[in-house]
Order: C-alpha cells, then structure tokens, then sequence
C-alpha cells in the first residue's frame, strides 16, 4: 500500500499558541484513517490543515511539510487542492438549492458546462453515496427537505461528485441520530475501496467501526499511530490505553 | 460490518470444526489401517492448523468486541465461540495424543481386533459434527440430542476398559499395549465429553441460559 | 400552601397588565386605520375618481378646485426608484464585502456606524440635501437649481441604505459558517462562494429588504421636502423638481382648513400612503417567515 | 482569468462598503463646518434671538428632550408589556396571530402618517389641540411597534430551556419572568427603548401637525402646552428663513446638537444589542 | 424495592396525534431506569409527562393514570409536584447568576429565606453533586463560566438543592464530551443511592453502563421492560434484540 | 462502574481458583489419609461451587461486555477470565474424578506407598497458585516459571506409570489398582497442563500476544 498523505514534522500555530507539535502521519490510500482525542487535542485543526482551509484563519502558520501524493500541498493552488480533497463537515451543509444543484455545484465550478456530463456525474456520485434511490424522483426539490442523515449523504455525494482523491470527514456523525449515523459508516465502508479517507471523530466505538488505521492525538501531539485492530485492543502507549478504556480525565 | 466480522468467524469456527472431526477419523484410522502417514498428517500438519485457528478465532472475537462492541444475541454468540474454539483445540490435543500413541501402537501386532474405537471415534465424530450443527442453526433440540448420545461414548469406553483389562489378567505382558488402548479410549471420551460442551454453548446462545452442569453429565461422570 | 396563593396573585396581576397593553396596543391599530379612512372616504365621496388621476393638483382655486395627485405619485415614485437604483447594488455590495472580507475584528464598528447612518435625522438628511448634494448637482449638471428629483433621490438613497446593508449583513451573518467553508472545499473562490452559495440563503432577506426600502423611501417625508424643490408638476427627467406625497401633506396639511375638502383630499394621500406601507410590510413580512419557516 | 474579475469585484465592494462608512464623518464635518464656530456652551443654554439669526437653541432643545421624556413614559410601559403579551401568553391563534403582524406592519408607516393621525385623533376628537401631549402621543404610538417587536423578539431569545428549569424547579410565570427572562431580555429590551428614543429625538413630521411650533421663546412644563423642537428648528431655519445666509450657520450648529443626542441615543441603543448577542 | 412511580395504561395525544400507546411502567425507587429508543419514538414526552411539563403544551392530552408514591399526579398543584419531581435537562441550562444563586434558586423559590439553611443546602448539594470541591472557592463566579460537564453537573445540584424523590433527566450527557460524559454517569451511579432516577438516553451504551432497569421504546409503544443485564444480554423482544444489536432502521 | 465489575469478577475468579487449590489438595488427601470424608466434600461441596462459579464468572463478563464495552487492557482481561474459568472448571471436573476414584482405592489396602502421587499433586496445586498469581498480577516472570513447571509433573507421571506398569507385570491381579492410580496420575497431569494454560493467558493480557501453542508444551506433548 502506498501513502497517499505524508505529514512530515507539521507544527501548527494560531497566533502564538501552537497547537500542532511536530506531527508525523502517513496516511494510507484507499483506506480509513481515523483520528480521535479528547476535546481540544487538534483533531479538527489537523484535519483542515490537509485542505489548507486554515489558511483561512489570518493567524494560523504552519511549519513542516504534508504531501499529497508526494508533492508538497503548498506548491498547489488552494483551489485545485480542495477539488482533489474533498471535505464532509460536522453538521450536514447542503446549500439552499435543489439536489440536483447541489451535487452540480462542484462540477460547474470546475467549469463543466456540458448538460449530460453533468447529469451523469451527478449520478453517479448520488448512486455512490447511496443516495440515488431515495432521491431520484425528487432531484428537483430543496436540499433542505432532507432528513439530516440524507442531508449528510448529499453532502458527501456533493464532495464526490468532482472527484477527489482524498475525503476529508470531520465528525460527519455527530449531529445524526444512530439509524443515520449507521447508514453514514456503512458508507463510508462502502467508499474507502475509491477514496482515501481521513475521518475525525469524538466517538471513539466508531473509529473502532469503521477505520483501517488509527491516531490519538493528545494536547496537539500524536501520541499513537498504528492499526485500529492494535489501538483498539493492544495501544502500546499507556495513554492511549487510558484513553480507549474511558479511564481518561 | 459487525455481521461480516461474525459470520466470518462462523466460518473460521465451521472450518475449525471440519478440522477437528478430520481429526478425529484420521487419528484412529492409523490403529485401523495401520497407516502412520495418518498418524503424521494429523500431528504435522492438522494439528498446527487447528491450533492457529484457534489463535486466529480468538483474535477475531477480540477484535470484533473491541471494534464492534456487540450486545444482546451478538455477544452471546462471540463468548460462545471463545468458549468452543478452546473445546475444539483441547480436541485436536486429544486427536494428536491418539496419533502419536497410535504410532507406537501399530509397531506391532495388535492385542484384538479393533472394534469399540473406531465406533467411538465414530460416534465422537458424531457429536462433535451434530454440536456445531446445533450452534451454527441454532437448534437446541439438535444440540438436546448430540449431548445425549455421550452416553454412548461412556459406555463403549467402560466396555472396552473391562475387556482390555481381562486381556492383560490372562497376559500380563500385553499389559503396555493394553494401556495404550485404554488411554486412546480416554482420549476419545475427552473427545466426546468436549464436544457435547459444544452442544450446551448452543443453549446458551439460542436460550441465553446457562445449562452446563446441569444436563445429563452431571448426573454421570 | 399560603404561599402559593400569594405567587398566583403576582402571576394574575402580571397576566393581566400585559394583556392590557396588547388590547391597548391593538386599539391603536384600528383607531389609526379608523381615523385614517374616514376623512378619506369624504373627500373620496366629493371627487370623481377620474379627477384624482388627472395631472393638476390646486386645492384652493379661485372657479374650480382640481384633485389631480399624479404630479405627486410622479414625484414619489422617481424619487423612490432613483433610491433604490442607487442603493441595491451598493448595499449589496457593501454586505459582502463587511461579512465575507472585513476581518471579523472590524465588524462591530461597521455594525455601529451603520447604525449612526440609520440613526441620523431626516431634517439633517434634507439639511444635507439642501447644502451638499443639491450644489454639487447643479454644478455637474449646470442646472440653476440642484433641487431635483435626483438630488431627492440620492438623499433616500443614503438613508435606506443602511437598512438594507443591515438586513443583508445580518441574514449573511446568520448563515453558519459550515456553508461557506463547504463550497470553498469543493474548490470555490471567495467571490464564488459568497455569490453562488451564500446568497442563495440571502436572497428572501434581500427582496425583503428592497420591499421595506420602498417603503421607508416612499414615506419620508422632510428630507424630501428639504431635497426635491416642492412644485407639483410630474418631472420628465431626474434632473427637473417635483413634490412627493409626503411632501405635500407635510406643507399643505398645516394651512388647511379642518374638515375642509382639501383637508379630507390630503387625508385621502395620507390613506394612500397607508396602504402602500402595509402592503409593502405585509409583503416583506411573508417573505421573512417563509424563511423562517424554511431554515428550521 | 477568474481570479481577476474576482478582485475586480471584491475591490468594487469595498468602495462601496467605505464610501458609506466615509459618510457618515462627512455629515458630521461637513455640519462643523457649516456652523461656522456658532457652536458652544452658551449656544445650548440661550434662547433664538433676533428674529432666530442670534443666540442658541434652548427652547427647541428643551422641547426635544421634554418630549422625548413623554414619549419615554407614554410608550415604554405600554410597549413592553404589550411585547411580553405576545411572547408569553398569546395563544397561537388566527386573532392574535392578524394582531402581532398588524402591530409590526405599522412600524413600517410613514411617519407623516402618525402625523395625520395624531392631528385626527389626538389634536382633534380627544380636543387635546396642538400640544406637547397630542406630539408625544402620537410619537408613542408610532413607537409603539418597535417597542413590542423588540420586546417580544427579545424574550423569544431567551432560551427555552432556561425557562422550563425555572419551571421544573416549581416557577410560576411570574417567577420565571422575573427571574429568568428578564436577565436574558434586558438588554434587548432597553435596546429597544433607546431606538424608539432616537426617533422621537429626530422626527419632524408627527410633530409638524400635533403642536410644535417655529418660535416660542418661554420654555413651559404644562404639556397641554405647544412647543419648540429642534428638528423642526433646523427645517425652518435651513428652508423657511428670510435670511438665510444668518440662519444657515446657526441650523448648522442646531443639526450638529440634534445629530449628537441621536447618536448618543443610538449608541446605547447599539450597545444593548451587542449585549443581547453576546449572551446567545 | 418499592415502586416510586407507576404509570398505568398512559396515552398521550398532542391535538389529534397519539404520541404514547398505554405505556404500563413502574419505576423503581433508588434505582436507575432508562428509556431507550430511536428518535421520536416519545421518549421525551414520557418523561415531561412525569413531571406534567408537557401541560404547558396547550393541546396536550393524557390518558390513563401516573402514580407518584400511589398518589395520582394529577392530584397534586403541578407546582408542588415539580419540587417533588426534579428535571435535569439535554443542554446544560443554568441560570444567568453565580454559581451560589443558581443552587438557592429552587429554595429561594420555596420561600426559604435563611441565609444559613440556603447555605448549608447548597452546600450539600454541590457536594453531592461532585461540584464542591471545584467551585467552592468561586462560587460568586457566574455560572456561564463553568465548563459543559460542570454547567450540567450545576444543573444537577441545583435539582436535588430541592430535595426532590425523583430525578428526571433527559440526554444529559448528549451535549458533553466524552470526559465530562462520564463524570455525569459516574454522579448518576452515586445520586442513585437517595434518589430515584429517570435516565432518556439515546446513546445505548450510556443505558446499559448505569441503568439498573431499562425500557425499550419504539413508535410511542413500550416494547420491553427488564433489567439492564437482561435487555443487554438476552432480550425477549425480537425489536429490542434488533435496536441494541444496531441493526435498526 | 467498568472497574468495579473488573475487581469483582477478579475476586470471584479468585475465589474459584482457591476452591480448585483446595480441590487438588483434598482429592489427593482422600488417598494419602484414606478418608473417604475429604472426597465426598470435593463431590458435594467443591465441586458444585465450582461449577457455580464458573456460570456466574461467565454470566459477570457477559454483561460486563454487554454494559461497559471494554476495550483494550480491559477487553483482554475478560476474554482471558472466559477461558480461565473453564480452566478451573475443567480442572475441578477432574479433582472429582480423583476423588470418585479415591473412594474406590481406599477400600482396599494400597498397592505402594503413595509418594509420586501426592508430589505430583503438590506441584500442580503449585503451578495452579503461580499461575493465578501471574494473572492477577500481570507478571510474565512468573507465568513463565510456572509454564516450566509442568515438565516436573510429565515427568512423574512418566514414571508413575512406569512404576505401576513393573507392578502389573509381577502380579496382574494388582490390574485394577493400578489402573486406577494410573488414571490418577493421568487426572493430574491434565489439571497441571491446563493451569499452564492459566499461566498462557496471563502473556495474553500482558504482552496482548498469544504464546499458546508456542510455549514448551508444544515441544513436548
Ligand atoms: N482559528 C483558531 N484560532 C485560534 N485557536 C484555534 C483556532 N482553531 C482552533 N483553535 C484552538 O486549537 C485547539 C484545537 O482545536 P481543534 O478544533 O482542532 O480541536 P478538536 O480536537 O477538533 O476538538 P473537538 O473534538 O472539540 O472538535 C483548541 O484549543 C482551539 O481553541
Ligand atoms: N409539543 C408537541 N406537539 C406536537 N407533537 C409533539 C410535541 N412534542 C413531541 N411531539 C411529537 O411526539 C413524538 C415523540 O417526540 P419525543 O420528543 O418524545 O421523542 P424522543 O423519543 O424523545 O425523540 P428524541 O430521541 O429525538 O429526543 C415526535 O413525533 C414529536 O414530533
Ligand atoms: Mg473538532
Ligand atoms: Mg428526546
Ligand atoms: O435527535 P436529537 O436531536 O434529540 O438528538
């Protein structure tokens, strides 16, 4: 298997508070890669570093290199980066626009004009979030009469939809009920064979669920990386163990 | 996720069983055949692949507990089947101790006719194919009936004991064959003993009751 | 036990008081609308329907008196449309540029000097009017007075404006912020997010906030006054004077006789006035609560 | 390609964003400068003199404020409670439903119209004539709606959850209105009350029909009585004056008055706001 | 173990939908019971009906009988009941006052005006609570200024500041983090020593950790009642089989 | 509340592997002391409490699984309590043997004088301790030297039945007698290669590896 993200040595600062410390993570291709810590350990701000959305943030600084597909993110244009890495965010975002539009929104962005490849592409991406289905009579009608779990998976058909290599999930649960929540991590089970993923989550039974890998970050530093199979069952380090096992603040 | 984990450990477990069972009929057809290439198959190489399932079972029933957290009917069947893979290995011990005796054994002449083994064997077999059955469908009238048969075992092997014991009165020299027989039958009614376990850890999952040392065995051994 | 009864005493006063006042409230609303209609139902019995949409207005004339209220409706709504013209794009444009590229740090102060600008009296607006934008006008144009409907214009323009800047950065404001990220992660400019996305959120605040401008604009009535030149005649170009609605029920309405036809004829402007104003509001209102109603 | 039509348009906005921010210092200069240094202490405290081309602004001054005054007594009770009748104890029903919008709606009519009203109703058919009572009526009432709608929308903003714990732990509304929303809805509320304030101190038309008067050098408690107000001073001096170079400096100076005590107005106003979000 | 609370064949309808179907529970003193089941399935409603908060609704309608120590809730001033029946609710939501005044409030209300009884039963109930040693030193600070798991373990105090027989609580825990999460249960495990306690939760594993009884919504219907151990190890209901192994919906 | 059902099932599972202790010693004693008494308390006392336990040990971890979700240190913990307590179970199964057997051998004289039999006892109660210990204590040394134990307990039964086998052969009547001391023998050296087993499970919970099938036993056996 090859790594598809490399974060070498990255410190993260906003302002003078430095919330990254020299954090090195190879992140694999087509698998999951589950990031968990406690509120507040830089899970999040790791995760939009990878997409230079941080950048943003008119203090944030950034010191180390990431490599996306061994070429550095920030020889990459901001915009070109982000079609190639698609993000799904914590609350469902869908834009106040019919569903059809909103899988579309990244295509004509990219300058598609060309009605039936749009078509197809939207398509294919809906099909591919397990949305297609439930949806298909109905491409027409507002995002947001959605329930939150379709919601989510529209977003994440919408993140696919320009295919990127890399999809970037910040606790895309959180704000689902279980039934959603399940119908989400079967899906991302599903994507992980076209996509490498990198999902942020506080629940730490779902990064057991769904991740093929699996960091703990702690207080900005990554404490353990390895399989999930080993974190969840043999952590070599003792706080992730106190952590796994609940015994943690 | 959780179902693929567990029917793949069905299987890993459904695999262990046919093993085992193998096991079982090759390790007595070196005494009936006299062939110690059975002998060897099941020491070199059914024996390592049932012990490494049973590692590798364990693992997967660690893992899916730790990755899947499952309750309810799930759980029940994962500690059932961390419970039957030790079973099944002790088993496979058991197999392997038959064989290797067994290879002594066929060195010479045999004290009689082997009769009473093979139809122990046989009918642990029996038991064991009949237990796994009764978990993997959940039928507890099939796991009542296999937990019966043992009886059988325990019968055939007071049998045989009585004879062999006659045989060495009247020559004493026969005696270590005869000891090897005996401890074969031994072995065999361990076999036996283990797998109607099996047999009970089908009501445990399907009744969520616990029925061990209350069946039959109890009221024998 | 006792104590309880005490509380529901305190409970039933405070019922009661406040149920007063909204009855209280209400009344008002029917006495104005009461007060309102009835003048204006006289002078609308005494004047044929026809005269009133006629292009002379001479109230006190020595052989006939005329009704005519175009020059009037004429003047209100150029000063108006120029208003608007002029401050859609510009507030709009403002809004964006304060939510999506003002640094979050200056936002309260851009909140409080619009608020100053919502705040600043007509009569300083007219005054304004009068002494600013009216020479400088007059100048650029070369006309001998500024007074015009565009120097009016410009003026209402500047005092919608912060109102509607105000709707559009709030109801930016209150998109979270899940959405702009969402399309600049799909590979969206700044720009692009804000236009394609964002204002998709904005857009009932922003047909809304044209509805209440109409409104405000077509009911003010000193810096108009003080802006636009007063003479009732229907202007043919922005740069020729007029007089607004507003304009002449705020100079006539003093010299009028009460009860007099003139009198009940300026109440009849007033009642037009009304109207306009509650169906614009009511208008507004419809839209704001289906977006409410959407966004829940 | 992109990128440049998009600073072109960013760079657009932002004229326009600034020009309007520019704005409002140059009302504020372009007054001072106008005034031509009539502006001082005195100024305040003397009254129009000489045919109002001398002396300051007291009597308008004082009428402004008086009003206002009036207005504050007339319409904040009225208002809040009125505000606290539609957030708690309104049933949803069509009545008060038609009732809560009509209120709203007529925070959008023209302010000339309060005016006609206040000359139909107050000045005439309660026969209380032009007077200080008949303009400050009429200001309530105009108001009124911004009192109520931001009253209520304040108490909407107290969290509901704030008032069921006070509920669970034995609260009866009172208590809860007392204890809880209060707290929450203050700031809005008085917020609220300062709006409605600024308008009072700034409008001229309600006040043109109902009693105010160009020139009344005696300042007087009795509000049956007419009065001065600085807005209308302005108007009269900037566009009624026979001599209008005199007059313009001092209408200049009068507006730089008026402008300061609405924005003081406003600003309290505006605090209070932010105060309100703040707690959300 | 004697029944604190019985609900006997209890219907609920708000206008013409029927929320709750003849719901017959009992619900154990001193003992922790908790009601699990997918979202909308009236969890919340059963619980505001215990302490008739749902009557705020004005087109709320119950049938059937609840029994508060044998004594029909209905009965009793709704007032009265809600000092006997505290409420612990989803979101932290303590008063805008200090810390002090947030626990007096209940007993202010009560029309207690000794300062020194005020201040011997705050004290008391912070401690219960867990809260005393963490805020005795502040307890003038406001109580914005407390973090999430400490605002709602505020909010706790202030429950039992009242010496109420039951505790109601609904998700208490949903809006907390993991660490502030177990604080929560752990305080759960203690209160339920003098308390009686309703637990809605719907995180499953939360049930099964601290509920001595557990109740298995589903559709307005009460599908099992048992002990927790039974409901987590062998259900008798094929539904509640189904909802706890996470193969619902 | 995780904790807590941690210790709790440890004290049980401790107290089980002291009744076990005990169980070896009084079965052992039966013979040594001829007192039938101590057999019948290991058939109707130990025994049954036993089996008790080892249904509630099993019952605590199912719904100490099904309510805490361990994971980790902690998962590994219970999973390896599920495979001790069949241990202690198994080996409790055959301290009755032993003493159902005792019962018999005692009515009559002794072949020999018992020596290898209670040594043999001795160690594997021994190995027992060590091995519970190295579990509660998560002490790898030790498991490790108890695993190595077990070579002493083969070896006297090797030579048990070697002793016994001369027996028979100068006088075949003495048959039975000695089989049932073999049987003994054999009952032994089961209880002590299953509390190496114990002993397994405690590299298991350290070290999260699975020795089993790696230790000595496979080299021998
Ligand atoms: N834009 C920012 N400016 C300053 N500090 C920030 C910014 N974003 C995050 N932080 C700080 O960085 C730290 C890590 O935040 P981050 O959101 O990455 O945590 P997290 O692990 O995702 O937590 P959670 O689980 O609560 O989402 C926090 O202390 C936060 O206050
Ligand atoms: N005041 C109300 N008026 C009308 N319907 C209501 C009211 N309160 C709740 N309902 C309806 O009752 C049903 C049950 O709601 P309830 O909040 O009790 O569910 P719940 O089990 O607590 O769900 P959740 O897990 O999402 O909190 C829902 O369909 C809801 O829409
Ligand atoms: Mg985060
Ligand atoms: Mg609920
Ligand atoms: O479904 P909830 O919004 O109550 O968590």
């Amino acid at each position: 298997m090859a790594l598809k993200i490399e974060a070498r040595d990255v410190s993260v600062f906003f302002g003078n508070n430095q919330i990254l410390h020299n954090i090195n993570l190879g992140i694999e291709e087509r698998a999951v890669t589950a990031i968990i810590g406690p509120s507040g350990c830089g899970k999040t701000t790791f995760l939009r570093t990878l997409n230079r959305l941080n950048d943003l943030s008119s203090d944030f600084r950034l010191q180390g290199d990431i490599l996306l597909s061994n070429e550095n993110i920030y020889g990459i244009d901001p915009i070109l980066l982000r079609r190639r890495v698609g993000m799904v965010f914590q609350k469902p975002n869908p834009f106040p626009m019919s569903i059809f539009d909103n899988v579309a929104y990244g295509l004509r962005l990219q300058g598609i004009k060309d009605k039936e490849t749009i078509q197809d592409k939207v398509k294919t991406a809906l099909t591919a979030a397990g949305l297609w289905q439930e949806v298909s009579n109905r491409l027409n009608s507002n995002a947001f009469d959605l329930s939150g779990g379709q919601q989510q998976r529209l977003c994440i058909a919408r993140a696919i939809a320009v295919d990127p290599e890399v999809l970037l999930m910040d606790e895309p649960t959180s704000a689902l009920d279980p039934a959603a929540t399940s119908k989400v991590e079967e899906l991302i089970l599903a994507l992980k064979k076209n996509y490498t993923i990198v999902l942020v989550t506080h629940n730490m039974y779902q990064a057991a669920r769904v991740s093929d890998f699996t960091a703990f970050f702690l207080n900005g530093y990554l404490v353990e990386f390895d399989t999930t199979d080993t974190i969840f069952t043999n952590p070599k380090d003792e706080r992730t163990q106190r952590y796994v096992t609940g015994k943690f603040g | 996720m959780l179902n693929e984990k567990i029917s793949e450990i069905s299987s890993l477990l459904s695999e262990m069983g046919g093993l085992v069972e193998d096991d079982i009929v090759r390790c007595v057809r070196t005494l009936v055949e006299k062939d110690p290439s059975e002998a060897d198959s099941v020491i070199n190489e059914l024996e390592p692949r049932i012990n490494a399932l049973e590692k590798q079972i364990d693992e997967e029933c660690l893992i899916t507990l730790a990755r899947y957290q499952p309750v309810a009917h799930d759980l029940r069947r994962i500690v059932a089947v961390l419970k039957i893979d030790k079973d099944l290995e002790r088993m496979g011990d058991h197999c392997e101790n038959i064989a290797r005796r067994a290879k002594e054994i066929i060195k010479e002449p045999l004290l009689k006719p082997l009769i009473d083994i093979p139809r122990m064997a046989e009918t642990a077999q029996e038991i064991t194919r009949q237990a796994l059955d009764s978990f993997f469908k959940e039928d507890t009238q099939l796991a009542r009936e296999c937990i019966d048969k043992d009886i059988l075992v325990d019968e055939l092997q007071e049998q045989i004991i009585r004879e062999l014991i006659s045989y060495v009165l009247a020559d004493p020299s026969t005696m270590n064959k005869a000891l090897d027989l005996i401890f074969t039958s031994k072995d065999l009614e361990r076999i036996s003993d283990l797998a109607t376990n099996i047999g009970e850890e089908t009501f445990f999952l399907v009744e969520g009751s616990d029925i061990r040392h209350l069946g039959p065995k109890d009221q024998k051994e | 036990m006792k104590r309880s009864s005490i509380n529901n005493n305190s409970e039933k006063v405070f019922r009661l008081a406040s149920t007063v006042a909204a009855v209280l409230a209400a009344l008002m609303v029917v006495l104005i609308i009461i007060f309102m209609l009835l003048p204006s139902l006289k002078a609308l019995v005494k004047i044929p329907l026809r005269e009133l949409f006629t292009t002379r207005w001479n109230p006190e004339g020595y052989s006939k008196s005329s009704w005519g209220i175009l020059p009037f409706l004429a003047g209100s709504l150029w000063t108006t449309i120029i208003a608007l013209a002029i401050s859609i794009p510009i507030s709009f444009l403002a809004a964006i540029f304060s939510t999506q590229f003002l640094p979050a740090t200056f936002r309260p102060i851009t909140d409080l000097f619009f608020s100053i600008l919502a705040g600043i009296p007509s009569v300083i607006m007219g005054f304004l009017a009068l002494t600013a934008i009216a020479p400088l006008l007059a100048k650029t144009f070369n006309l001998p007075s500024g007074l015009t409907m565009l120097n009016g214009g410009i003026t209402l323009a500047i005092m919608v404006l912060p109102t509607m800047v105000s709707v559009l950065t709030d109801s930016f404001q209150k998109i979270p912020q899940i959405y702009k990220e969402g399309a600049l992660a799909l590979g969206a400019s700044k720009w692009q997010a804000a236009i394609g996305v964002l204002f998709q959120f904005v857009k009932p605040a922003f047909i809304s906030s044209i509805l209440l401008s109409f409104g405000r604009a077509i009911g003010e009535t000193m810096a108009v006054i003080m802006a636009v030149g007063n003479v009732a005649m229907i202007p043919t170009s922005p740069l020729q004077p007029g007089e607004t609605m507003t304009g002449a029920l705020a100079i006539e309405m003093p010299e009028a006789v009460a009860n007099s036809l003139h009198y009940n004829a300026l109440f009849l402007i007033g009642f037009i006035l009304l109207i306009i104003a509650l169906l614009v509001n009511y208008l507004s209102g419809l839209i704001t609560s289906k977006v409410r109603v959407e966004i829940q | 390609m992109k990128k440049r039509s998009d600073s072109f348009w960013v760079l657009l906005s932002a004229i326009c964003y600034f020009s309007a921010v520019v704005f409002v210092i140059f009302v504020a200069v372009h007054l001072l400068r106008l005034s031509d240094g009539k502006l001082s202490l005195s100024f305040l405290f003397t009254n129009p003199d000489d045919g109002m081309t001398k002396g300051g602004v007291f009597s308008p001054l004082f009428g402004s404020i008086y009003l206002t005054l009036w207005v504050l007594v007339l319409s904040a009770p009225v208002g809040v409670l009125a505000g606290v009748y539609f957030a708690e104890f309104a049933p949803d029903n069509p009545i008060t439903r038609i009732l809560r919008n009509a209120i709203r709606t007529l925070s959008g009519v023209p302010a000339i119209v309060f005016g006609l009203f206040g000359l139909a109703f107050f000045v005439r058919m309660m026969n209380l004539g032009l007077s200080l009572l008949a303009s400050a009526l009429t200001l309530s009432i105009m108001n009124l709606p911004v009192i109520i709608t931001t009253t209520e929308e304040a108490l909407r903003l107290v969290p509901n959850s704030q008032k069921e714990a006070a509920i669970a732990l034995g609260a009866n509304s009172w208590e809860v209105w007392r204890d809880v929303s209060v707290k929450y809805a203050s700031s809005g509320i008085l917020s609220g009350i300062f709006l409605a304030l600024s308008r009072a101190l700034g409008e001229t038309a309600p006040i043109l029909l109902t009693g105010v008067v160009f020139y009344q050098p005696t300042v007087t408690l009795n509000p049956m009585h007419t009065f001065m107000a600085m807005p209308y001073h302005i108007f009269i001096l900037a566009t009624q004056h026979s001599k209008p170079t005199e007059a313009l400096p001092i209408a200049a100076a009068a507006g730089f008055v008026l402008l300061i005590l609405v924005l003081l107005a406003r600003i309290f106003a505006f605090l209070y706001n932010r105060r309100v979000q703040r707690w959300l």
